[in-house]
Formats: structure tokens, C-alpha cells, sequence
């Protein structure tokens, strides 16, 4: 390292898009004018592979050992001007940005207070960078094994793909059988096939795979380790499982309807939840009809209600359950079938068939005179044998008393009771519903926030089977590039430990969320374990000697950083 | 008064949520005044006391703290660390004879680009009305 | 009338017209009165004629629509919101413009003089709060004025007197609570009313405030802002009494006894469990339940200010529906906890007849004759 | 159990002397870190293991050099070591009580003796007096049963024992309750019913008026803490912190006495604010002048925000301030309050998490969201 910096500072134009609003000649003069800066220039497009030429050529020709970009937001080009600096042999840590786009010229429009702004940014980031110290890329190996949670579809799936990608996989599943909650039931829409003649196969599938490992009447109850290389002990088995990466499967809870006790749920016989429904339709198959019978009679109005614990925000629960729609569009129209003589309404307040082939079969249902009424039901009491349903046909702007002899609930879906209980094994966040939260809806919908773990099926949120296998498969190959690579890349910037100024507190190990920091016993003095270590910094703000630093984040280059906001 | 006070502010930024919301107010192009200055943390709750006494000793008017909204830190649990820090902090130098309403701790999420536009004029406008740091003009601290 | 304020204030935007609100509102099943097509009208059209809408003063602010509504849109409060607009204009019914003006006056809305408003306990000695105890008990203006419910004021009286509650009243110096002001639409005598009243009563110093009725409960609980006070319906302290032996019964009410659920105690303060217990608890009484129970339970139709306005439907009474529904249990006794419904349903078994079947009776009139 | 140490000719020194003694020779420590009596005069606290060198033991000296939990620290932290007794007084208790909570002492194997402190003298006031032989202890100690506690005529107690409201013993394994005690009689002790039973106590009931003393005691000092509070927090408020400390030399006697202060070097000696020389004319030229040293104030606001929530008022970096700066009043009167925002008792129980480590997801939740 040199000792001397020698800075070279790049003012981009960015087009107009900076240039318009900064007057980039002016910042680029007042930033040669720094202390450690050798060369500054201003440049149309920096980021455009002659801009990053400029640089290259600047680090050989200047002797170069910091490089300053002043353009967008460095989690916008970081990445790139690292890469450039490190192609020219510079230890890409030592390349610095300054955001003079989105903090200054997108959102100023005056020139000379902009430009003003501008160049106090710059000197900010050049007196860090004249501090910077190199820091090192780093690898670690991985245990080329993965553990499943959760022996439903999702976790079946995830389970098989990996196994056939060549690496051994553990499924933990808690009860006594795999399946989950798919095998109890019946039919599946829009196909009407049965789930045991698509369960079983899989099912057996999954238990003859030489590579797959099932762990019935199971549960993982600690986990510790990073990605690559995790050591799950599961309940039931002698030995911690070492494994490179997880994928959580354990699915959700079916709501219960006495939580809405207006609906008279566990008060009426008449009034059963769809998954009760569900059974019957199976025993119908079997027996006929009469399976179906209120106080020994065959019902003549079948009602169904839809969102029962779903979009509900009273409940916490705000969320569509996604399945319910298409899954009473099924069973209204088997009672149909069942019953011929019977009515069939189901009210809903919004009908959402987005599933393949799932609008056709809605057409469908209705074809077969299932009468679908828009408006909720907001109460269910008894008259004689059957049941009042008050609610208000909101397309007649007119309340109704309709009376059934059956209602089915159609009951949504919540997190598991126990979530909470693998969110703080495993540190997994949830988002305000309570499901498992993946790092980004639309771009990352498998990741999570602790790197290795996957996400599949019902544990992120609602789905129906085809998603819950998509998201299966995509959580598989994600926990497969970890295995696939050998290695994982891990944080350059993690905190570090002067042991000689640690006095041993353990400050730092009580606020790591990582479990990074730990008490050397012989020494007394803190370690940092950098495979574990995220660079948060929570232990290097919380040591008050500084015994532990942030690395790029250290003390004295933040310090400079604020020193040189002020001139 | 010749010239119109113009308040400077030092501003720390997680890099997950606030940094990333002021972003979103450059990409909207949603104006605020020029009085902010960023530096970019990794967390909130990498913020260390002395990161904010510093400026202020030295004449900054006002500091803001940036992080994520209560629950969605991306370190899991900084933005609560921070909570209780910038809290004591503030408690001290307020008793220390300092005005501590220089001091804002924010929750701003990567989503929330009028948010911070929002906070980045208020505190401008407050520090306006407030005028200007008395540390300015103290050389013997 | 501009809609825009008002659904922005509300937050009326979050409704997503699933009709729960209307289909559990007992009024829209016999008056015009639509709650959820009232939304929709303030979404979609900019401006509301408030004065073509009579049913507005039949809502009795039960707040089922409130309690259903999955997406927390609170509906009633959307024609508390109107009735204020109503009120503002000064086009009010004549009988509402009268309570108001009787609680504005003589702080009760039957416009009964102040200085009688201790006479419910004539004969008693009931303590003047301000020299210092832990329970105040608010009286309120009906069990305070009307001969029909003064005797649940001295049944309560009794029992915490045997008991051994250390209670006062302010005795003349108790004003109405303003829970049906506010309903009225009334915001600014409320408001008024909530200074006032809640100087008064923090300046006893009690723990604990308890009350006759529901709506005075359902007020002093969740709107004046008391932090240091425990504000208990009579109910809730007469089943602590009874569950710490401190209040014991010597003698049998033999009686079939049904109970029926005030909205304001109930479905929107949550308090089922405690009126049952008293009466569980009478010796000789067997308790038999409606079918439309706790959250379920009928409105009467005398909360929200329809004590004094007669509605558009005055034939169709929901208490008549109610007091066959408590016959038809084979009850002897309707048990009610509050005085609107008292007064409602006492009503109701004489225009429906039933007086021989069934006699309605506060719950702590039943206590009374057991003590 | 509550008993009694029995005193012959009044002499209560020598009956804690001969206690103390026979800690040792039970076995029921194998040292014991104690104030003791140089030949030169002064006080120190030492390490004994020989019972017959404890006739120079004082573990009621009315004088604190040190804030004795620090050496504590030196003698209990790592293991391998024997049984150790450690005669404190209550604000190094409260310190020792900090120092477990931040792993730089440990009560394991440790047995705590602790004594009411009747208030001691600085250093230097102390020696003059022993110089003056105007050290009586039998007098001094003839204090605590009135709870008229007061410094020999003409001087004064340490600032931080003249407003210390918790004078009392609290927490000790082995308390030696002088407050409203006739201590030429006896001096009362509680202890363990096992340790009893190994010295060979009986219970014993004293005449109760501890409790009494106590209060009084506690409420003439917090009556003198609040005017001082009072007095410091105008002068914050006026002068700020700078104009306060406006003497400092930047020495930091203050940090090296501060027994909560324990980081191996401090951040403020570290290469951080070891500036270039340009940068202390940059600095210069900002203002028009810089102070030197330089980061004074930030020194102390730091320090404040280190350890301030830990600080138990023990005043010795008052004691120790070459310009007599109020330091320990200062420290206190903002500790009160921030400690009071955290509900934190520093010196309570080591159970107690330390307030900046710990957090609630559901508290402040106002903080932030403005």
C-alpha cells in the first residue's frame, strides 16, 4: 500500500442529466485542488467503455492509487467502476463514488447551488478515499448437501430436483407421512383429477431417490452456520446435518371460522368450512350423495361464502388466499353434479380466476347453474332447520335473508402457528402478515434474507399448486447454485478486531445479529468470524475503544468524510 | 442580516433503505433544498455517537440519521440499536446544553423518495427558523 | 354538500363495496337506509344532497357495519359524519333539536331540571364523590330521571353498598356523557361536554368510573382520553364482586331468564361474559340463550339518538322482532344492561302482548330481589 | 441471617480487623483485596494473605484514592484463582455490579464484603489530616448511629460522598451495616446462613434504627445532590458544556480513575485523532482559531455517551481533575436523566442488560416516524 494517496477524480457529465444542472468543468477544477488528488477530469459518460478506458489508462499512466467517480448512485454503477479499476490492477475497494445525480442534479435546479453542493460531495468522498485501505474478495468452501423443510408439493418438489441435480438432500418433514396439506384432498381444479393419483407418484419418487434422505416425525430445532455451510440439528437424529444451503417449506395453516363467530361456525351443523366440504365430496364418491345430508336431509340450498378469513383486515389477515375462488368454483359444481335438484349460490365480493385454464372452469360452473351473487354475508342465524344468511346483494343495492340448508366456508389460508418459532431459529424475517418475507417481491420472490435460504409454497403466502411448484423448482435451482459453485462469495467489508485495544466486554457479541462476534476464552479479547460477518457495524458502534472497526466504514473515514463536508 | 442563513446538514444514510429512498427522489426528480449533505453507512445502526457529536461541534446545524422503518432493517435488528442510541444521545447533549432538536432520527424506506424529500425541507425549513448553530462561532471546543 | 372532504377524512376509499356493513345493518331491512350505496355515492359522485336522505336518522349507530367491515372502513361513522353536516345546517328533527338543547341546558336530553337529577336517590345516602373515593359511579341522565330505570341506579346503589365499594356520585353536578350527542352528529356540544365532564371527573380522583349504561361506558372508555381511570360498565364490577364473595345472595329468583346483548356493551366493546356470569350466578335462575346471541344480538333500536326520533319505519319496531325471540326461548324473564333497551323492549312485550309470557327486567333489578 | 460482630473496649476497628481475620483462617476466602494502611499514612488497597499483616487492614478508612471494583477487575476476571473476599464500600459495589455486566470482573469465587460508607476525603486532605493526627476513627465511625455524618472541623468530604444518596450497602454477599449502629458495642452484619454457620454466628438482631439512619441520611444528601444538580444544570444550560469544562487540559485523569471507563486504550489516544498538522490549520482557518488539544469537548460528549448510563457517582474523576473541573457533577446530573429515560439503575443487578444492548421492537415507536 502506498502510503502517499494518489487520487484520480472523474466527473461525469452523464449526459445532460448531470452536466445540465452541474457545472462539471468547475467541480472537476475544484477537485484537483484536494489534498491527495493527482489528476481530476470530466467526462460525457463514464460508465461507457471509453470513460472507463479514461480511468485505466489515468491509474498506469498517474501511478493511481484511489479512484474517485462522481455520477449516479453507486448502487447503480459500483459494480462497474470496480470491476474497472480492478482490470487495471487496482484493488477494487479502493474505488470510491460520489452521487452527484440523484442527490444533486435530479433533484436541484439551482446551477450554482448545485454545483456548490456538488463539489462538497466530491471532496467527502475523496477524503474517505484518501483513507482506504484494500480489501481482499473472498471465497469459502460449501457443504455440497441441502436440507427441506416441509414434506408438502413444495417440499417434495424442491427436495427432488435438487436430488436429481446429483446432491444428497434431507427432507424434514414433522408428521408421520409426506404430503402436507395437498393430501387432504380430493380433487384438484381445473383438471379434476385426483390428488392421490398425482400425489402418490411423486410421493414415491421422492422416498425410492437414492439421494434424498427422508426424515419423518422430525423437526429442526437449531440451526447455526452461514450459507455454504450450515449445521441443522433436527430433532430425532444424533448428529447436527451439515449442509450448503436450506429451503423452508412447512406451508400454512387452514383459518379457523371461529374467529368470526357472526358466521356461526362450530353453532349450526349447517354450516361446515370447505376442507370439511372436501371430505364429503371424497366420501360422496364413494357413497353417494347422502353423505351430504343436513339433519338427515338431503340439502336444497347450497350456499358458499367466499373470502372467510381472507382480505380481512380486522383479522391481520389483508391478503388473498388466492385458491379459494377456484376451489369453490370445484366444489359448487360437483354439488351441482351431486345434487342436480339442489340450488347452488356462492356469494363473493370479487371473483379472481388468474390461474391457468382457472376462468374457463369458472365459465363452467356457472354454465352448470352455479348462481353467483355479489355481496358478503355479514351473519348466519338459524331459522328451523336451516339457516339465514343476512347479507346485501350489492349489484341490487338490497339486503337479503337467504336461506340454506348448507353453507360451506370458504376458508383461507394463515401462517403457521409455529412461524414465529423457525423465524427466530433461522432469523428469517416475516412480513406484517406473518409469512415468510422474500427479499423482493417481483425481482427475488425465493431469496431470503439470510443467504442460503430458500423459500418455497405457502410459507411466503398463499398459492395454489402450480405456483407452489414453480416456486419449488426455482427455490431448488437457487439452492443449487451455492452447491453447483463449490464456493460462495463472501463480505470483503467485515468488521476486524485490534485484539490488542479489545478489552474483551463482549458488547459486540450481544448486538451481532449474525452471531459473528465471539469471546476468545484463552485471550478474553473478541473475534470476528468473517464468513458470518454481514458488515453491518452494529459491534464497531457499539465498542466504545473501536477495538472493532467496519472495514470502508472505518472511524477515521467517516470522520474525514465529515470533516470534508464542512471545508 | 446580509445574507440569508442557509443551514448545513449532515446527513447518515442506511444504504439499504433511506439511501436507496433518496435515490428514488433523484430518479422521480422530486426537488428539495440543497442543505443536505450524504454520507452513505451500511446501517443505521452503524451510527456512531461520535459520528454525530463531531459535526456538530463543529458548527453543522443539523444532523439527520436515516434507516429502515421498525422491522424491515436489513441487518434484522440495527434500526432498533440505533433507536436507543440516537435516544441517549440526544438525551445527553440536550442536558449538556446543546439543542438536541439539531439532531433527527428518521425511518425512511427504499420506497419512500417523497419521504425523504419531505424530511430534507422540513428540517431545512426548521433549521431555517432555528438559525444557525451557535457551535460556529466557538473555537474553544 | 362537497363528499370529497368527508371521504377523505374517513378514509371511505379503502371500501371495496363487499356489502357486509348494509348486510348486517338491521335498519336496511325495513328503511331506505344503505350504508354501503351511501359510500359508493360519495366515492363516485362530487357532490351529496344530505337534506333528500331522511333514513340518515334511522341508523342507531349499532355499529355492526363497523364490526363487519373486513377493510376497518368504519361506515357509522360516515353518517355521524352527515347527521353533523345536518346539524351544522340547523334542518334536524324537531325531537332531536330538543335533546340536544335539554342536554345543552339541563344536561340530560329530556331537558329535566338540573337540581333534580339526584332524585333517583331520594332516601339513600350516596356520597358525594368529591370527598374522596375509589369508585365514581356515573349515574347517567335516563336511569337519573326516568321512573322506569331509577330503580336500576338504586339496585346498583344497593349492591355496592353491601358490597362495600367505597363510591360517590357527583350528584346534581353529573351531566350527560354526550355519547348519543355525538352520534347525533352534535361534534362541537361533544366536545364540550368531554372538557367539561372529564375536568370534573378527574378532579374525584378515583380509580375506577362505572356507569349505568353502555353508551355512557362506551364514551367515558373510548373516547374521553382517560389513562388513569378504569372505566367499568356496571356489569363487569358487579361479576368482580360477586367473583371475590363480596357481594353474596340470600335468596332464589326462581326464573327461565334470557339475556339480550346491548350493542354498545357487546358487539363494540367486547363485554359478553360478565352479564351471563351475574346472572349464573343468581341462585334459582337458569340462564337460556337466543339464538341470535352476543355478537349476533338484535339491535333495539335506541342507541344513536333514536330515543328521540321515531325513524322512517315506525311499524316494523326491531324490538318487536326481539321481545318474540326472547319468548320463544320459553324465557320468563329478558334480562337486559341497559336502559335504552330496558325502555325499548318493556315497550315492546306490551304492543306485542306479551306482557303474561314475559317481563323484561335490567339485570340488576334481578340482583336486587336476590340480595 | 442478621448478626452481630462483637467489639471489646469500643474498639470497632479492631473487632472488623479481627473479622476479617477470620474470613481468612476459615477458609472462607483465600485473600482478601482490602483497604490497608501504609507505614507512610496513607491507604491502598492490597491483596492480603497473611491474617497477621490484616492488623494494617481499614476497611472503614474514610478516604478514596481509587474506585476499588477497578482492581476488583484486576484480581477476578480470568480464572485460574483462588477464593477471593473483597472489602468494598456501596458506590464500588454499584461499580463492580457495571464491571460484571461488561465482563471486566467476575463474582465468580468472589465474596463481597461491603461496608456503609460514611463519606471519605480526597487523597491529599486525607494525608494532611493523618499528618495533623486528626485522624479519630472511633469519633469518625461514631457517626453512623446518629447518621450526623461529618468531616473533621475546617474541611470536607469528597464532593461526590456530600451529594451520594445510596450510601448504604446493598447487594453484598457480607454487609457490614454501620448506619444506626452503636459500633462501639458491635457492628451488625448480614450474611449467608451457610457462611454463618462456617464463621460460627448466631442470628442476632441489632436495635433496627438502620432503616431510620438510612432515610435520613439519604434524604439530607439527595436534598444536597439536587441544589448541585440544579446549580450544574443552570450552568449547562448558560454556559454549555464547553464553557463548563472550559479549563480542561484534555489530561484524562477523568477517564483513567472512571472505574466504568475500561477500554484498554482510549478511542481519544488512538491514531483517529492523531491529526496531520494541516488539518489543524484547516480547522483553524474555519473558525478563526482551534482550541488544543483538539476534540476536547468531543472527548468528554463521547465519554458520556460510552459510559454515562453505567456511571454510579462515585466522583472519582472530580477527585482526580487537575483544574477541578465539576466533572463527576456533570457526569451525574446528565446520567439522571438519561438513565431515567432508559429506567436503568446501574449498580442494581448484573441480571440487568445494559440499556445500549439491548432493545424492545415495540418501544419508541413514535421516535422516527414524524
Amino acid at each position: 500500500m502506498d502510503p502517499q494517496p494518489r487520487i484520480g477524480v472523474y466527473i461525469c457529465h452523464c449526459g445532460v442529466n448531470i452536466a445540465a444542472t452541474v457545472d462539471v468543468k468547475a467541480v472537476a477544477e475544484f477537485a484537483a485542488t484536494l489534498p491527495g488528488v493527482t489528476v481530476a477530469r470530466d467526462y460525457l459518460y463514464m460508465c461507457s467503455d471509453p470513460g472507463q478506458r479514461l480511468i485505466q489508462e489515468d491509474i498506469k499512466a498517474h501511478n493511481l492509487n484511489r479512484v474517485v467517480v462522481a455520477s449516479c448512485s453507486p448502487r447503480m454503477h459500483e459494480p462497474t467502476f470496480r470491476g474497472a479499476g480492478e482490470q487495471a490492477g487496482l484493488n477494487p475497494y479502493l474505488v470510491e463514488m460520489a452521487n452527484i445525480r440523484e442527490q444533486c442534479a435530479w433533484v436541484h435546479s439551482d446551477r450554482g447551488l448545485a454545483t456548490d453542493k456538488a463539489k462538497w460531495l466530491v471532496a467527502s468522498v475523496v477524503a474517505k478515499a484518501a483513507r482506504l485501505e484494500p480489501l481482499e474478495a473472498r471465497e469459502v468452501g460449501v457443504t455440497p448437501e441441502a436440507l427441506v423443510i416441509g414434506g408438502g408439493v413444495a417440499g417434495m418438489t424442491a427436495a427432488l430436483d435438487i436430488a436429481e441435480a446429483g446432491f444428497p438432500v434431507y427432507l424434514v418433514e414433522r408428521s408421520d407421512h409426506l404430503g402436507g396439506r395437498v393430501a387432504d384432498l380430493n380433487r384438484i381444479f381445473p383438471t379434476l383429477e385426483r390428488v392421490a393419483d398425482l400425489l402418490g407418484p411423486l410421493t414415491e419418487r421422492v422416498q425410492s431417490h437414492p439421494n434424498i434422505t427422508v426424515l419423518l416425525n422430525t423437526e429442526v430445532t437449531q440451526v447455526e452456520g452461514y450459507v455454504g455451510n450450515f449445521e441443522v440439528t433436527v430433532r430425532g437424529v444424533e448428529e447436527p446435518l451439515g449442509v450448503g444451503a436450506l429451503v423452508i417449506a412447512t406451508g400454512y395453516d387452514v383459518f379457523n371460522p371461529r374467529r368470526k363467530p357472526e358466521l356461526g361456525y362450530g353453532q349450526y351443523p349447517n354450516v361446515i368450512t370447505s376442507l370439511e366440504m372436501e371430505h364429503r365430496l371424497a366420501a360422496a364418491e364413494e357413497s353417494g350423495p347422502e353423505v351430504l345430508a343436513v339433519n338427515g336431509r338431503l340439502p336444497k340450498k347450497v350456499a358458499f361464502i367466499q373470502c372467510v378469513g381472507s382480505r380481512d383486515v380486522q383479522l391481520g389477515h389483508p391478503y388473498c388466499s388466492r385458491v379459494c375462488c377456484m376451489y369453490t368454483a370445484k366444489q359448487s359444481r360437483l354439488v351441482r353434479e351431486l345434487l342436480p335438484e339442489a340450488e347452488v349460490t356462492v356469494f363473493y365480493m370479487d371473483v379472481r380466476t388468474f390461474a391457468k385454464g382457472a376462468e374457463e372452469f369458472y365459465d363452467e360452473a356457472r354454465k352448470k347453474r352455479v348462481l353467483y351473487r355479489r355481496g358478503m354475508v355479514s351473519e348466519i342465524y338459524r331459522r328451523g332447520e336451516r339457516v339465514i344468511l343476512a347479507g346485501e346483494d350489492t349489484l341490487l343495492g338490497r339486503p337479503f335473508d337467504f336461506e340454506a340448508d348448507l353453507v360451506v366456508l370458504a376458508v383461507g389460508m394463515e401462517p403457521r402457528a409455529d412461524a414465529a418459532e423457525l423465524s427466530s431459529l433461522l432469523k428469517l424475517p416475516r412480513s406484517s402478515d406473518g409469512f415468510f418475507l422474500e427479499i423482493h417481491p417481483k425481482m427475488r420472490p425465493v431469496d431470503t434474507a439470510v443467504d442460503g435460504v430458500f423459500l418455497a409454497g405457502c410459507c411466503q403466502g398463499p398459492k395454489d399448486i402450480p405456483d407452489t411448484i414453480a416456486q419449488a423448482k426455482a427455490a431448488a435451482s437457487s439452492a443449487l447454485i451455492p452447491l453447483l459453485r463449490g464456493t460462495v462469495p463472501a463480505e470483503s467489508a467485515t468488521a476486524v478486531v485490534d485484539v490488542e485495544m479489545c478489552a474483551g466486554c463482549g458488547m459486540c457479541v450481544e448486538v451481532c445479529p449474525y452471531g459473528a462476534a465471539d469471546l476468545d476464552a484463552l485471550w478474553n479479547v473478541s473475534r470476528i468470524n468473517p464468513v458470518l460477518c454481514k458488515g453491518c457495524g452494529a459491534c464497531a458502534a457499539t465498542c466504545p475503544s473501536k477495538a472493532i472497526r467496519l472495514q470502508h466504514f472505518t472511524p477515521d473515514q467517516v470522520l474525514a468524510q465529515v470533516d470534508a463536508l464542512l471545508g | 442580516m446580509a445574507e440569508k442563513f442557509e443551514p448545513k446538514i449532515v446527513a447518515f444514510l442506511c444504504n439499504w433503505c433511506t439511501y436507496t429512498g433518496a435515490d428514488l427522489a433523484g430518479t422521480s426528480r422530486i426537488q428539495y433544498p440543497p442543505n443536505v449533505r450524504i454520507i452513505r453507512l451500511m446501517c443505521s445502526g452503524s451510527v456512531d455517537p461520535t459520528y454525530v457529536l463531531k459535526p456538530l461541534l463543529d458548527g453543522v446545524d443539523g444532523v439527520l440519521v436515516g434507516g429502515c422503518h421498525p422491522g424491515d432493517c436489513h441487518y434484522q435488528s440495527g434500526n432498533y440499536k440505533a433507536r436507543r442510541r440516537i435516544i441517549a444521545l440526544k438525551e445527553i447533549i440536550k442536558n449538556a446544553g446543546f439543542d438536541e432538536e439539531r439532531v433527527w432520527l428518521r425511518w425512511i424506506s427504499a420506497s419512500e423518495g417523497q419521504r425523504f424529500a419531505e424530511t430534507v425541507t422540513k428540517m431545512t425549513e426548521f433549521l431555517r427558523e432555528k438559525g444557525p448553530n451557535p457551535m460556529r462561532q466557538k473555537w474553544a471546543v | 354538500m362537497k363528499t370529497e372532504p368527508i371521504t377523505e377524512q374517513l378514509e371511505l376509499f379503502g371500501c371495496i363495496q363487499c356489502g357486509k356493513c348494509t348486510g348486517g345493518c338491521p335498519l336496511a331491512r325495513k328503511t331506505e337506509l344503505n350504508i354501503r350505496s351511501m359510500i359508493y355515492n360519495m366515492l363516485v359522485e362530487p357532490e351529496l344532497d344530505v337534506h333528500a336522505h331522511p333514513e340518515l336518522w334511522d341508523c342507531t349507530t349499532c355499529f355492526t357495519c363497523v364490526v363487519r367491515c373486513p377493510k376497518d372502513v368504519r361506515p357509522a361513522e360516515l353518517i355521524i359524519s352527515l347527521r353533523g353536516q345536518l346539524v351544522e345546517s340547523g334542518r334536524i328533527p324537531e325531537t332531536i333539536g330538543t335533546a340536544l338543547m335539554g342536554i345543552f341546558r339541563q344536561g340530560n336530553p329530556n331537558g329535566m331540571a338540573r337540581e333534580d337529577r339526584s332524585a333517583w336517590a331520594q332516601g339513600m345516602e350516596i356520597k358525594d364523590a368529591r370527598q374522596g373515593c375509589s369508585v365514581l359511579y356515573h349515574v347517567g341522565c335516563i336511569p337519573s330521571y326516568d321512573l322506569r330505570v331509577q330503580p336500576v341506579a338504586r339496585a346498583l346503589a344497593r349492591a355496592l353498598t353491601e358490597a362495600g365499594v367505597d363510591f360517590g356520585t357527583l350528584g346534581t353536578d353529573e351531566n350527560c356523557c354526550g355519547n348519543e350527542v355525538r352520534r347525533m352528529g352534535e361534534e362541537g356540544l361533544f366536545e364540550m361536554l368531554v372538557e367539561e365532564n372529564g375536568e370534573l371527573i378527574r378532579s374525584v380522583g378515583a380509580d375506577r368510573l362505572v356507569t349505568t349504561s353502555p353508551h355512557c361506558f362506551n364514551t367515558f372508555k373510548n373516547e374521553y382520553g382517560f389513562d388513569d381511570i378504569e372505566v367499568l360498565h356496571y356489569t363487569q364490577l358487579v361479576a368482580e364482586l360477586i367473583e371475590q364473595g363480596r357481594l353474596k345472595f340470600t335468596k332464589e329468583v326462581k326464573a327461565k331468564v334470557t339475556y339480550h346483548d346491548p350493542c354498545f356493551l357487546g358487539k363494540q366493546n367486547g363485554v359478553f361474559e360478565e352479564p351471563r356470569a351475574i346472572i349464573k350466578a343468581i341462585p334459582g335462575v337458569e340462564l337460556v340463550e337466543m339464538d341470535r346471541n352476543r355478537e349476533r344480538s338484535l339491535c333495539c333500536e335506541g342507541g344513536g339518538g333514536r330515543m328521540w326520533v321515531e325513524g322512517t319505519n315506525k311499524e316494523e319496531r326491531l324490538a318487536f322482532q326481539r321481545v318474540h325471540e326472547a319468548a320463544d326461548t320459553g324465557a320468563e324473564i329478558l334480562a337486559v344492561a341497559c336502559p335504552f333497551c330496558l325502555l325499548t323492549l318493556v315497550d315492546a312485550v306490551k304492543v306485542q302482548g306479551l306482557e303474561e309470557r314475559l317481563k323484561v327486567m335490567d339485570i340488576m333489578e334481578i340482583v336486587n330481589l336476590a340480595l | 441471617m442478621r448478626t452481630v460482630i462483637p467489639v471489646e473496649n469500643g474498639d470497632a476497628l479492631a473487632a472488623a480487623r479481627g473479622f476479617l481475620r477470620q474470613l481468612l483462617e476459615a477458609g472462607v476466602v483465600e485473600a482478601l483485596l482490602v483497604p490497608m494502611e501504609t507505614p507512610s499514612g496513607t491507604i491502598t488497597p492490597a491483596l492480603v494473605t497473611d491474617p497477621d499483616l490484616l492488623a494494617a487492614a481499614n476497611p472503614f478508612a474514610p478516604v478514596m484514592g481509587l474506585n476499588a471494583a477497578r482492581v476488583v477487575g484486576h484480581v477476578s476476571v480470568r480464572e485460574p484463582r483462588g477464593k477471593i473476599g473483597a472489602v468494598l464500600r456501596s458506590c464500588e459495589l454499584r461499580a463492580l455490579v457495571e464491571l460484571v455486566k461488561l465482563r471486566q470482573a467476575s463474582l465468580d469465587d468472589l465474596v463481597t464484603i461491603g461496608v456503609d460508607c460514611l463519606g471519605t476525603y480526597d487523597v491529599p486532605v486525607y494525608v494532611e489530616l493523618h499528618g495533623q493526627g486528626q485522624v479519630d476513627m472511633a469519633a469518625y465511625l461514631a457517626t453512623a448511629q446518629s447518621g450526623d455524618l461529618s468531616p473533621v472541623e475546617g474541611y470536607a468530604f469528597r464532593d461526590a460522598c456530600e451529594m451520594c444518596e445510596k450510601p448504604q450497602v446493598e447487594n453484598a454477599d457480607i454487609a457490614l451495616e454501620l448506619f444506626g449502629a452503636d459500633l462501639g458495642a458491635g457492628i451488625p452484619i448480614t450474611l449467608s446462613d451457610e457462611l454463618a454457620e462456617q464463621l460460627g454466628f448466631a442470628p442476632q438482631e441489632g436495635d433496627g434504627r438502620r432503616a431510620e439512619v438510612v432515610e435520613k441520611v439519604v434524604a439530607a444528601r439527595t436534598q444536597v445532590r439536587d441544589e448541585r444538580f440544579g446549580d450544574i444544570r443552570q450552568r449547562l444550560d448558560e454556559e454549555g458544556i464547553e464553557g463548563v469544562f472550559a479549563a480542561c487540559v484534555r489530561c484524562h485523569n477523568c477517564m483513567t480513575v472512571c472505574p466504568i471507563c475500561y477500554c484498554k486504550t482510549c478511542l481519544f489516544k488512538s491514531p483517529v485523532f492523531d491529526h496531520e498538522p494541516a488539518q489543524y490549520m484547516n480547522w483553524a482557518r474555519r473558525k478563526g482559531a482551534t482550541r488544543l488539544p483538539a476534540d476536547t469537548m468531543l472527548f468528554h460528549l463521547t465519554r458520556l455517551n460510552h459510559m454515562v448510563l453505567s456511571c454510579i457517582g462515585c466522583g472519582m474523576c472530580t477527585s482526580a481533575c487537575p483544574t477541578n473541573l465539576p466533572v463527576g457533577r456533570v457526569f451525574r446530573a446528565i446520567g439522571q436523566q438519561v438513565q431515567a429515560v432508559f429506567e436503568y439503575v446501574p449498580g442494581r443487578d448484573v441480571e440487568e442488560p445494559l440499556p445500549l444492548v439491548t432493545f424492545r421492537e415495540d418501544e419508541w415507536m413514535e421516535v422516527g416516524e414524524e
